[in-house]
């Protein structure tokens, strides 16, 4: 009986694994066979330039990796501090019913769907950004960056917060005695104990910014040109596709949209091994 | 009365494409379904080229454009279309501006990025934000096609997804210029005279405004059955006030 | 080195302490203002009597009742198929020894935690495409796609945090289980995994958060701006998220738009209740294994 | 010049250890592992060549041993000798660290039949059930102090909640913790003190009534009266079954041990049995200390 | 029938100790906090009615207690007793329980005054820089064994890499690993033996050259020699600073003890001192025999 359910579970483990390994698997196969009608097909490479004009045949989509990456690595930028300072926050620095709060806040956040912080940004943020850039419709890089890394930020704080709290829990007393203050339990102690995780939240959340459409979409002002400034009107892959998905499917625009699914799925493959080669090095170290 | 066609039938309808239909085909349904809820009808927005897409691959049983078809669209999927209404498009400014009357050939300009300031056109001293629709809308192609005649879009404007997202837009930017259905103009947003013409869809269906176009329901060959019966009772007179009611002009089959 | 590292830790603390609060209140306190006013029935039914709408024998076309039903039956058949294999895989990464395959899985989950959702529903609608022209001539959008589509979506989110919670346990408790005589599974089962139940929940609760929430998958694979209640897991449904986007981006008058910011609440408070309901749960469950009583 | 000494003392020994395991060390008398009738008792346990690695690191060297029924054995050497290695051999418990290699043969007198405790188990927690063990640092689990207790009994052994109730009772008595704990025990096992989480952990062992006990220190953190009361209990016990522990206090070692086992670099050094007479406590210090403490 | 002799000692005990400390007990001794010049040695520590409460139970109770400069103050006593509470009081650790609360006055000697670590430390880690403590069992850190000792150097005490290192290196020679782990620093810490661990522990305290020490039964997993040596290091080590220990051995108590505390269910039921002479070890024994393990 016993022997049976050691197999049964190993069994079914194997099993689950086995079924994210394949949907990986059929999800790069089918974007990618989707995708190669626009490479033989007669324009060829030309959809990896820099200038979008389906009026004019240009179908470049360039600038919208790039803007996907600015809006992203901003996003990111402004939202891990955040996400680690909630961690530590809730884990040692604030008092503990306010820590308390912030969890059940976070909590709370990942309930937010995005299409709710887009929907109260576009009358509450837009109008500020406008006034406070001084320049451009407040459709811009800014917004959406400031408001995807409200977006990520609980997911980040949550999967760091995971990680912290045996931690933590394992370490306060060694740290107390051996003259830590709270704060330097987490800052010297716990935070490295947990470098792994933080990194994958870091990468968790690059992951949803780059991935978010409808912030993008609703926020960023959707101009397909390279970002320069701020307060650029751009437009990331994401919302390139929300945007064309729906024209003509024998266009060129149309094949368009599966290189953007998949230049978005190489930007992952590319964070991923960075990541694996960070933690690598950080391991030997 | 119209509805009694559908007395004791059954099956699904399921519509999907431009989103200017949405308020035609949801009233008609509703009015279907209420005497016959053996019908079951849905309704998904998408844009004009979903609608292609999806009839065209068999996914839905109408495909709504607010374009006509091109002729690869109908050759590749045999795609027949039925032009039920009338919609005009009109360009908007924000409330706040003082200019009230507009040339062709100004927005033109404009949106070529040649004019960048109110003051150019007899405004305020305030930059333009420019803002147009996304590729797959019938709203942005009768624009293009009949107000810039194919001229180029700077690359800076603004692009927004639908025609609630453009009123939003530009009801908040002082500095705003767009163009919407004239069905969705409200209060919220000002549609300055167009070369002399004004936008109203009085206007759109005696001809004094030109700027108009056509939405089309689309079935994958001749329909039949109770897809059939949708499509007539669109084009009966109770339709024809469905139509009306929603802001457009009606037109015969 | 040590001065940097903790001004930088307690700038963000405080800073984050700050900030989100205040960005949280700012943006609930636009959906109150102007939502709350259009919060009545007539919101969820659209005029038709409650009862009547709430059992389906009147159609809804104005409300967003449909919307709900559908949201939570969405939400609960993609929990149903993410769990097991969410839950299962991150146990399989947690537990096995080192190994090739481990590291390709490991790999495949990060990749799949990376696909955008977006990217997702566009598999999900090639899939539907490919299907169509081979196995499945009659298949359509529907609630069952999009609810796979979702879980797919949500699957690494469960594999990660259930991979996290248990790595972290201390090393000694799996000695204590097997030194106990507890078999591998008896282990993982009585101790491991309820030691790792908080963890594991909170992956669990970020995943129904995030398939709730989701629009970019469901507007591809079967989310229809009416449809009335689910008929089916074969048909099309309504969804909240997506009839929020749909309103904020085709709303014809003020009605409309405050309609929309009332259907916001309404999600938000699904959301909310949900997560309350999950935690006490939790916290119930907890106790339970702990067989701790408080005296006092 | 402390670590001079010590490095002075590291290399003698490093060449002196081959002499002592040569000479009078019980390698020689455990290794003729079939000469089952040339002892007294009954072997209850029987290591025969056994060599431990972690890594690149050998911890146990050649180790071959018996242990005997209705005794204890005790296991003494240096911190780091080796013996908390050799103690989880009884249970395969070291195969549950990463890259542990274990080569050689073991074997348990269970059910009355001397068992090879590598093949004859392809699930390692059935062995353990019946070879139990209490660590060296207490492990108690965490939840509360009953639950510590029915856990393994309920899922490891399926017993029913009244024999559950039953043994619970009696372990905790046997282990002197009852008086202490009988009112709380729905409180976190967390805060019971060291000595009384140590001797939470030994009763939840007795609980299970395994086929042998393996004891790493079970005294370590006990106060003197406390300690005697385990001592009395193990005396009893070895009726029951036998009984393997490290022990750091000599005293200890010599008032309980019926055979007598000194480690030292990952090998037995020497081993002495009570009926040919227990070395005294000088000799057994001076012995210690020539040791080296790790290879 | 084990259990049913407990049952009467806890009885008999109950009634017995109110005697014990009203005679010869130390708190009498103790009491007189004003009394600095009666002892001929200075005051290093002193606790002043003090009582620890953990939840809704008394832990300590009506603790008053002085240790001495350039002395080891040894706590003796069952399980459960709450030594390790009252070691935990010098550098206010009760205070990370959940649910412990602290009344009464505490006061350490630092840089030659005695201060009142209650009030006179907003911040307890500053006190805990001063005092070190090293536990009942090893705590290592999850990380190497050089990171073990160089982390609350830098961060705590914010030394210099170059101090550090040969801090690092004096302390372990001085607690007796040097030799065993000098070749392997950067290895993790967990992977040492059990008595490696404690005395890494050890180390690590010494290594921050604390005003004061507290070790929880210091050499409860080590064996006799390296015991040996750890005593030998702190016969040195209170001439630089003042020693509170917890031990379980009483051999080593009676070894070590300037000041020698049995304590019983959260009170001090006797102290001696070394020049009024020490008990012997039958006396102890029966002492503590009598004690009750807990209230
Ligand atoms: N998991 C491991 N990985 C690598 N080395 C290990 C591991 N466990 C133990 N060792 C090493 O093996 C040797 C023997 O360890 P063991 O724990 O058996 O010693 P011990 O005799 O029980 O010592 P103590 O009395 O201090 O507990 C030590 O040198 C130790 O450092
Ligand atoms: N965190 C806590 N919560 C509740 N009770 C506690 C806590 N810590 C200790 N106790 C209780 O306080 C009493 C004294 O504990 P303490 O750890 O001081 O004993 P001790 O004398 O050190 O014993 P030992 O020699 O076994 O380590 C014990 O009865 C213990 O169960
Ligand atoms: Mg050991
Ligand atoms: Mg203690
Ligand atoms: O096609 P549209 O009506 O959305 O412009």
């Amino acid at each position: 009986m016993r022997f049976d359910r050691n197999r049964i579970a190993d069994v079914t483990f194997g099993a689950s694994a086995l079924v994210t390994g394949l949907a990986v698997a059929a999800i790069f196969g089918f974007l990618f066979l989707f995708a190669l009608p626009v490479f033989t097909g007669g324009q060829g490479l030309s959809i990896l330039s820099g200038v979008w004009n389906p009026g004019r045949g240009q179908f470049g989509i360039l600038p919208m990796l790039a803007a996907s990456l600015c809006v992203a690595l901003s996003a990111l930028a402004l939202g891990w501090p955040l996400a680690l300072g909630l961690c530590c926050g809730i884990r040692g620095f604030l008092p503990r019913p306010v820590g308390r709060l912030l969890l059940m806040l976070l909590r709370g956040m990942t309930a937010f769907p995005t299409v709710v912080y887009g929907f109260a940004a576009i009358f509450l943020l837009v109008p500020i950004m406008r006034e406070g850039l001084g320049r451009g419709s407040g459709l811009s890089w800014a917004t959406a960056g400031l408001v995807l890394s409200l977006v990520i930020l609980p997911t980040m704080a949550l999967v760091m917060d995971a990680g912290m709290r045996q931690t933590e829990r394992r370490l306060r007393l060694t740290g107390a005695a051996l003259g830590f203050t709270r704060e330097q339990t987490l800052t010297h102690l716990v935070l490295p104990a947990c470098r792994k995780n933080l990194l994958a939240a870091a990468a968790l959340g690059f992951g949803r910014a780059i991935g978010d459409t409808l912030i993008p979409l609703m926020l960023a002002g959707n101009a397909p040109q390279w970002p320069s400034a701020a307060w650029d009107s751009i437009r990331t892959l994401t919302a390139h596709i929300g945007l064309v998905l729906a024209t003509d499917s024998n266009s060129a625009a149309y094949g368009s949209v599966f290189v953007a699914g998949c230049l978005l799925l190489l930007v992952n493959v590319t964070v991923q091994l960075c990541l694996r080669s960070l933690l690598r090095t950080g391991e030997t170290a | 009365a119209p509805l009694d066609a559908f007395k004791g039938k059954q099956g699904t309808v399921d519509i999907a494409g431009g989103t200017a239909h949405i308020p035609v085909m949801k009233e008609a349904a509703k009015r279907i379904m209420t005497v016959n809820p053996d019908i079951r009808i849905s309704i998904a927005g998408g844009g004009s080229g979903v609608g292609v897409q999806q009839v065209g691959e068999g996914l839905v049983q109408i495909g709504n454009t607010g374009r006509a078809l091109s002729s690869d669209e109908v050759a590749k999927y045999g795609l027949v279309s039925f032009a039920f209404a009338i919609d005009g498009v009109a360009v908007v400014i924000n409330p706040a501006n003082g200019v009230n009357a507009l040339t062709a050939a100004q927005v033109k300009d404009i949106y070529a990025g040649k004019i960048t300031n109110w003051k150019e056109l007899g405004g305020e001293d305030r930059a333009i934000s420019l803002y147009t629709r996304d590729e797959a809308s019938g709203t942005r192609e009768v624009f293009a096609k009949k107000l810039l005649a194919k001229g180029d879009v700077a690359p800076s404007a603004n692009v927004v997804p639908s025609n609630g997202a453009m009123k939003t837009a530009v009801a908040q930017d002082p500095g705003a210029i767009g163009y919407v259905g004239i069905g969705h103009i409200d209060s919220t947003v000002k549609a300055p005279t167009m070369d002399g013409m004004t936008p109203s869809q009085e206007n759109a269906a005696n001809g004094t405004y030109t700027i108009t176009r056509k939405l089309y329901m689309n079935t994958k060959g001749e329909p039949a059955g109770v897809v059939k019966d949708f499509i007539d009772y669109v084009f009966t007179p109770e339709g024809a006030e469905i139509i009306r009611a929603s802001g457009y002009i009606p037109v015969a089959k | 080195m040590s001065r940097p590292a903790t001004y930088f830790v307690r700038t963000a603390v405080w800073g984050a302490a700050l900030i989100v609060p205040l960005a949280l209140a700012a943006l609930t306190g636009v959906l109150v203002t102007r939502g709350a006013g259009a919060l009545d029935a007539n919101l969820f039914f659209g005029g038709v009597p409650a009862l009547q709408a709430m059992t389906g024998r009147i159609p809804v076309w104005d409300g967003i009742w449909p919307a709900c039903a559908g949201t939570l039956s969405l939400l609960g058949l993609t929990m149903l198929l993410a769990l097991g294999p969410g839950i299962g895989c991150g146990i399989y990464l947690a537990t096995s020894t080192a190994s090739r395959t481990k590291a390709v899985l490991g790999f495949a989950v990060d990749l799949l935690a990376g696909i955008p959702s977006i990217v997702m529903g566009l598999f999900g609608f090639t899939m539907l495409l490919m299907l169509r022209r081979t196995i499945a001539p009659n298949a359509g959008a529907s609630l069952l796609l999009a609810a796979c589509c979702l879980a797919l979506l949500v699957l690494p989110v469960l594999v990660s945090t259930t991979r996290a919670a248990l790595e972290s346990l201390p090393r000694q408790l799996h000695l204590t289980g097997a030194a106990m005589g507890l078999g591998k599974w008896q282990t993982l089962r009585h101790i491991l995994l309820p030691s790792s139940a908080r963890g594991i929940l909170g992956g669990i609760l970020l995943a129904a958060g995030r398939a709730a929430e989701d629009t970019a998958v469901i507007m591809l694979t079967g989310a229809v701006a009416n449809a009335g209640l689910p008929a089916g897991i074969f048909s099309r449904f309504e969804a909240l998220p997506f009839t929020i986007f749909y309103r904020s981006s085709q709303y014809r008058d003020a009605l409309e738009l405050e309609q929309g910011f009332a259907t916001t609440l309404v999600l938000l408070v699904l959301s909310l209740s949900l997560l309350a309901g999950a935690s006490k749960l939790q916290r119930t469950l907890e106790q339970r294994w702990q067989g701790i009583r408080d005296d006092d | 010049m402390m670590t001079d000494t010590m490095h002075t003392k590291h290399d003698s020994v490093a060449t002196a250890s081959p002499d002592m395991t040569s000479g009078t060390a019980c390698s020689a008398e455990c290794g003729s592992l079939s000469g089952d009738s040339a002892l007294p008792q009954s072997v209850a346990a029987r290591l025969c060549d056994l060599n431990v690695f972690f890594g690149k690191r050998q911890v146990l060297n050649g180790i071959s041993f018996e242990a005997h029924n209705h005794a204890v054995t005790v296991l003494i050497g240096r911190s780091g000798s080796g013996k908390s290695t050799l103690l989880r051999t009884f249970n395969r418990l070291n195969e549950c660290f990463a890259g542990c290699r274990t080569s050689g043969h073991a074997q348990v007198l269970l059910e009355g039949t001397l068992t090879d405790i590598h093949t004859s188990f392809p699930e390692p927690a059935t062995l353990r059930t019946r070879v139990g063990m209490v660590f060296q640092t207490p492990d108690v689990l965490p939840v509360s102090i009953r639950r510590n207790m029915t856990l393994p009994l309920q899922h490891a052994l399926s017993l029913t909640p009244p024999v559950v109730a039953v043994r619970v009772e009696r372990a905790l008595r046997d282990a002197g913790l009852w008086d202490e704990v009988y009112d709380r025990l729905d409180a976190p096992a967390e805060t019971l003190s060291g000595g009384q989480q140590q001797r939470l952990c030994l009763a939840r062992s007795l609980a299970m009534r395994p086929a042998m006990l393996l004891l790493d220190e079970p005294t370590a953190s006990l106060d003197n009266v406390s300690s005697r009361t385990i001592e009395a209990l193990l005396g009893q016990l070895k009726d029951r079954y036998p009984v393997i522990m490290v022990s750091h206090s000599l005293g200890q070692a010599l008032r309980l041990a019926d055979r007598l086992v000194l480690m030292g670099s990952g090998r037995i050094l020497r081993c002495w049995d009570r009926q040919n007479g227990l070395p005294d406590m000088e000799t057994l210090e001076l012995m210690l200390e020539e040791t080296a403490c790790c290879e």
